[in-house]
């Protein structure tokens, strides 16, 4: 397998406080990495490093082998779906406009075509479809997030970030959500980074896990590994909680 | 609640002179609003996305409006000319402060989290501002440009200053003739175009926001952009822009009913004996002080002028102008402007004076000697104004020896009414009021020339007669058709009957046989 | 013990699409009841209708024996802490100010004990107190949830109603929450209504538990109950996963 | 480039001129920004919260905006009378649209989660617009009080219309006297004061809405603060608002160098001989035809004015005036107006003939009719306008026999230089003209009294002089003290030495020995 994102000494810092001293990191293509780590550990901004939203303070990001501070982020951008923390919807478009926003941005014309691929994606995520006139704020909480999960689906990507995608949902939701996102990841070997603060959720899904402390990787292995030899006391509570 | 009649009944009586200024109000303020849309809503993106340039070209906006109107037009007359585009250029450039600050702020603080949103999709600079920066800004620019459209329709009433028409003619002309009445429509009706394209923009901004439009609203959406692209076309059409065909003779006319009636009958000949085009400038504000600088300036060909007025406001002579004198006074215009006065109309709108008919016959009077010999026994009524001129009434009671019995000031709207109540025996009139149409009352012939001569000409420039050679002789077919008493008639079907100068035009020219079918 | 909040025949329906049909139930004071149900079901109506942020349609709602349809809002909500799904932060003001917000609404003046309360607050739900003059913006997902479990405290309230308070956090602070609330809940006798999509968060924490089902309540019981006696297949579903 | 240099001699030799304009420029405009934003602030949230009035209320401020300046103004002036009030009243009700306008946008576009989680939060309606909506809306209205601050400046122009001064007055001095380096100036300092005033307001708006705002930004905020408000209570100070104490007298001014010595001079006396305080009102633009109607209203309690002028453009009398009617001018100003002229000055403003002095010695010439008999020797120089008048150079030419050798139009500026240099020996000036004092030149006796008389009078309101009857006494001090060379001298002064007209006043009195320390 070929290298798809790499993070070479990597470094992120706002004002005195540094969020990511270094970091070095290689994701394999076809990978489903979970990345797990305590609030504030700067999860976020890794994912955000890798899609070029987060400009670094020292170091580089490759992507497909190719520095992103040297490259075009906006085709890199549509090449990575991206589902935003929390839902991130465009609160002036309808459910539908939000999820067909990526394809519209690359071809306006076929709009049959937007229209069933709506559709689907909206089903995949366990939604309604009289939802898709509905504006962002006439959605429940684990409605939205869902929607933001069909949105980046909808790029059909070749590289999924997912920030913490099924935190707002329920555990039956969760569990279908999981064994979408799992179904799709084994049928078009899209790569995924994927971040979670259910331990449970990383050890299932992943091929990969990243335990990241305090901006750093404390562990990166698959998860069995990770279950058999804890790196370190924190990893150790972690998987404890299982 | 007179007040408020007066101004109806203005309405009513002169709708057409109302509606022909509120459409070039519209006309001009539409043309401005939509460039300066487009203008200040670039300027306002192009700053929201160059933030260091935004202090300067902010600062220059404000600069800019603070240029005051009169300075701003003079300064643009030199490069613009005289009319629409000066007006529409210092339209714009006003109106740009609302919008470009408006568009700046709306864009600017849109919450960044839903633009980095849009980014990690991969939009292009054009499609943040499209589809997310626009929608969400909407209500700040929309904000600032409604503000934009209401400053922008009350400041057109500049347009009048430079001849360019719009309700301004209507408010300028009641202050100068301190025609309260006039100037309260005028007003009135600038608020009320203001108000109603408010009332549009608004239900437009709501349509377009509003979420799930219904049948009933996108159809008024629809409705509301045709109606405004409708204007706007129509607006461009009429406009000078595109009109301006080599074939045009520019035709300007003073604020007086018998300047637009032989404003619309030499639109009517030339038009149908040439080729020619002629665009009429009607009343323009100001009269031959303003016609004659644009004139000059060749903006205008031809207007209607009085000898009397020519020796003394545009050759600025002292002495008092008698028909003796149009030699001189050609030869001076041509020196002075190379223009010439051609085909006399043959009428001359100076003072009269007036007497009941039943007192003329009683004692035979014709003439103002005739007149003399009975003053002791009439009474003699005249404006104000008259008794205080130094060439008014005592000089005119010294030259023919007048002794009224009594003298009375009448105010300008009693006098016909006095004379034919048999409350006064003379009055003073302007030759050819419109009034003076009346069997009831003879005016008399001023056999000293006391009172100096006004007659009725042509000044056309002699590049226009040059250039077309078929011009004069159009003219010519007018000339010495028009006596007093024939003017104050078509002036008294304008003024009393209330028909149309353009109207009242084509029945003259029928009656002469000067109208083809 | 007596009922702190009724609902009586409550009816809330957006159009066409009715979420709650018919709602009964009663509250008893000092109790933490756990609220769990699917993405949609109408937790969140539920919440906003005890503060009386969303009409009710038909019914009512007694909050200590009153209709709130005829109380005054404002005192009634003094009494009612309020920690908002996702976070509900006021984007304009710096962390401290979001915490005192409720303080300083009551008593302007004594400022040196609002900010003594504002530095215990943010201890306990486990935040650094140097964030206190970020802006909301500046925090990560989790630390945001925090300020606004923070918030919600800081108001002292005889009722706290919590919408997936722990929602953003990692697991390791998720339990040292838990564990705060519930001490908070035995030294104050506060009464909680706690939405959570977590079943084992719903069982640990409430003494009593609310399963919703579409806006009906399936089972409304203490924890032991409901895991000996699944009112229907909903709820077994949802036991089942713990 | 000599332009810009000419502005800038011009700023630099009238500063005080320019410096009071701006004062009160500011002041007018301050008020008026002040009273605006928070009725526009008012109105604007009430809207938000009661939105089914918004349309009526926006519709009434765009109404109003809509009604033209002169109109405005000429329906404020009978409620609140010429100067201050009326602009202030005027600028207010101009200002409201942008704000007004913001303010609704900016509140009603807020997020409504924030606004529903305020709510939850148990904050009373108060409360959410203070602590949430207005902050969130302030980037919104900041835009439409900026908006509205550049608007309200450039508008302030209009206040020297009705005599309320400001940077207007150069403007309007200017167009009316065709100086564009003057109405350049006007302009210019009215836009630097817009680009000031939002600069201010734009660092003020940063480093409000400054997060973590450091030491030195807030100490920017504290001293922008204060800043403004030490201008609002400079200005509020300064204003008549508060200044109207009873003992005041209100001289007014026509904008003549002469008219502004004589202006100060009576302030320094009456203040010091008596308890009364004089305010000024200096040049009131328009002259006459503006102060007269302010003396009627009462507005203006004296002024200085020439007897030539009062009978034509005041009486509008149309003989010409000499001395011998003064008994005549007094009474038709008493029935008419009950003002009194008192106390003339001695001078006389009017035309005059001047010769160069070796020709005055050579000749012994001294008047009129003395230079007659040298006439043919001699060259004339006048204005252009002089040769048209019809009581100008053809009526003086007749009167006095003159029979010059040659005759030479002359600019006005040019006149005194080229008597200096010989190139004419006569020229035609005013007989206070500074630039009269001057060793080498000689004013001639009118020995046939040609010229119509404009000696130099105070007018005052009788109401006035019967009030504080210790004022007549005090302007008799200066009864007959000023010679038509003492005026010449004074306007010297000024003009060509730019020494203060304050200044030249009190050194003139001291001479008088009037002046007590
Ligand atoms: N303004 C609205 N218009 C129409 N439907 C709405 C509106 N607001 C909420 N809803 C619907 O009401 C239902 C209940 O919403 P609610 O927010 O109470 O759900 P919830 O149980 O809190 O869900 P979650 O766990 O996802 O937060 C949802 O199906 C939602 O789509
Ligand atoms: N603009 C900012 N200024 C200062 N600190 C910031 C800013 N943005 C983020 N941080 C800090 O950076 C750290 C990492 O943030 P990040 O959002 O990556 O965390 P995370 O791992 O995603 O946490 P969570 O699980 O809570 O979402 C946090 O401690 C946060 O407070
Ligand atoms: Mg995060
Ligand atoms: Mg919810």
């Amino acid at each position: 397998m070929n290298t798809i994102i790499e993070f070479k000494h990597a470094r992120k810092s706002y004002g005195d406080h540094v969020v990511i001293p270094d970091l070095n990191l290689k994701i394999e293509k076809g990978e489903f990495v979970t990345l797990i780590g305590s609030s504030g550990s700067g999860k976020t901004t890794i994912l955000k490093m890798i899609n070029g939203l987060i400009p670094l303070d020292a170091g580089s990001v490759y992507v497909e082998g190719k520095d992103i501070a040297t490259e075009d982020l906006i085709s890199l951008r549509r090449n990575i779906g991206y589902a935003i923390q929390g839902s991130g919807l465009f609160p002036h478009m309808d459910v539908e406009d939000n999820i067909a926003y990526v394809p519209n941005l690359l071809n306006k014309k076929d709009k049959q075509r937007t229209r069933k691929a709506v559709e689907k994606w909206i089903q995949v995520v366990g939604l309604e479809r009289d939802l898709l006139d509905r504006y962002p704020d006439e959605l429940s909480g684990g409605q939205q997030q869902r929607v933001g999960i069909a949105r980046a689906l909808a790029a059909s990507p070749e590289i999924l970030l997912m920030d913490e995608p099924f935190g707002a949902v329920d555990d039956i939701t969760r569990h279908m959500l999981q064994d979408e996102i799992k179904r799709i990841h084994e049928q078009t070997g899209v790569t995924i980074v994927f971040v979670t603060h259910d331990i449970r959720e990383a050890l299932k899904l992943g091929t990969k896990v990243i335990v990241l402390e305090h901006g750093e990787i404390a562990q990166y292995d698959t998860p069995e590994a990770i279950q058999q030899a804890p790196a370190n006391d924190y990893v150790k509570q972690l998987i404890s909680d299982k | 609640m007179d007040f408020i009649m007066d101004v109806l009944t203005l309405f009513h009586d002169r709708a057409d002179f109302f509606l022909n200024l509120v459409f070039q109000h519209l006309q001009i303020s539409l043309i401005a609003i939509l460039i300066a849309t487009i203008l200040g809503l670039l300027l306002g993106i192009w700053i929201s996305e160059h933030q260091k340039s935004s202090n300067i070209v902010i600062g220059i906006v404000n600069f800019i409006y603070t240029i005051p109107s009169i300075s701003l037009l003079g300064f643009l007359i030199p490069f613009s000319g005289i009319g629409n585009t000066t007006v529409i250029i210092a339209l714009v450039v006003y109106a740009l402060l609302p919008m470009v600050r408006n568009t700046h702020t709306g864009i600017t603080n849109i919450n960044p989290a839903i633009i980095e949103a849009a980014k990690g999709m991969g939009s292009t600079k054009m499609q943040i501002l499209w589809k997310i920066k626009l929608p969400l800004a909407l209500p700040t620019i929309m904000s600032g440009f409604r503000n934009m459209v209401v400053m922008t329709i009350a400041l057109t009433g500049i347009a009048s200053f430079i001849g360019a028409g719009g309700l301004g003619v209507a408010i300028y002309r009641g202050i100068t003739t301190n025609n309260a009445v006039m100037t309260f429509a005028g007003s009135l009706l600038i608020a009320l175009l203001a108000f109603f394209m408010d009332f549009i923009f608004g239900r437009l901004e709501k349509a377009l926001t509003a979420r799930r439009p219904n049948a009933k609203r996108k159809m008024f959406v629809e409705i509301a952009s045709a109606a405004v692209v409708i204007l706007l076309v129509f607006a461009m059409l009429f406009s000078n822009i595109f009109g301006k065909t080599d074939k045009v003779i520019h035709l300007a006319t003073k604020p007086m009913t018998e300047q637009m009636i032989i404003g619309e009958a030499l639109k009517i000949l030339i038009e149908q004996e040439s080729d020619l085009t002629v665009e009429i400038t009607e009343g323009v504000g100001g009269g031959t002080s303003n016609i004659q600088p644009a004139m000059e300036k060749g903006e205008f060909d031809i207007y209607p002028e009085y000898t009397g007025t020519g020796w003394n406001a545009v050759l600025k002579e002292k002495s008092i102008y008698h028909e003796s004198m149009f030699k001189e006074l050609q030869d001076k215009y041509k020196e002075a402007y190379d223009f010439s006065w051609v085909s006399g109309y043959g009428f001359n709108n100076t003072y009269g004076i007036a007497v009941a008919k039943e007192i003329a016959q009683a004692y035979n009077i014709k003439t103002y000697s005739d007149l003399a010999k009975y003053t002791p026994q009439l009474t003699f009524g005249a404006e104000y104004d008259f008794y205080e001129r130094e060439d008014g009434y005592e000089a005119l009671q010294s030259a023919y020896d007048f002794n009224f019995k009594e003298t009375v000031d009448l105010d300008i709207g009693l006098k016909y009414q006095s004379i034919q109540q048999g409350d006064v025996d003379v009055i003073v009139v302007f030759t050819t009021d419109g009034q003076l149409n009346d069997d009831r009352i003879v005016v008399l012939e001023d056999d000293k020339n006391f009172f100096p001569s006004y007659m009725a000409y042509n000044v056309v420039r002699n590049e226009t007669l040059t250039k077309y050679p078929e011009l004069k002789e159009i003219l010519d077919k007018l000339e010495n058709k028009i006596s007093d008493s024939t003017m104050a008639r078509l002036n008294y079907e304008v003024e009393v009957n209330k028909k149309e100068p353009k109207q009242v035009a084509k029945e003259f020219l029928d009656e002469l046989g000067l109208l083809k079918e």
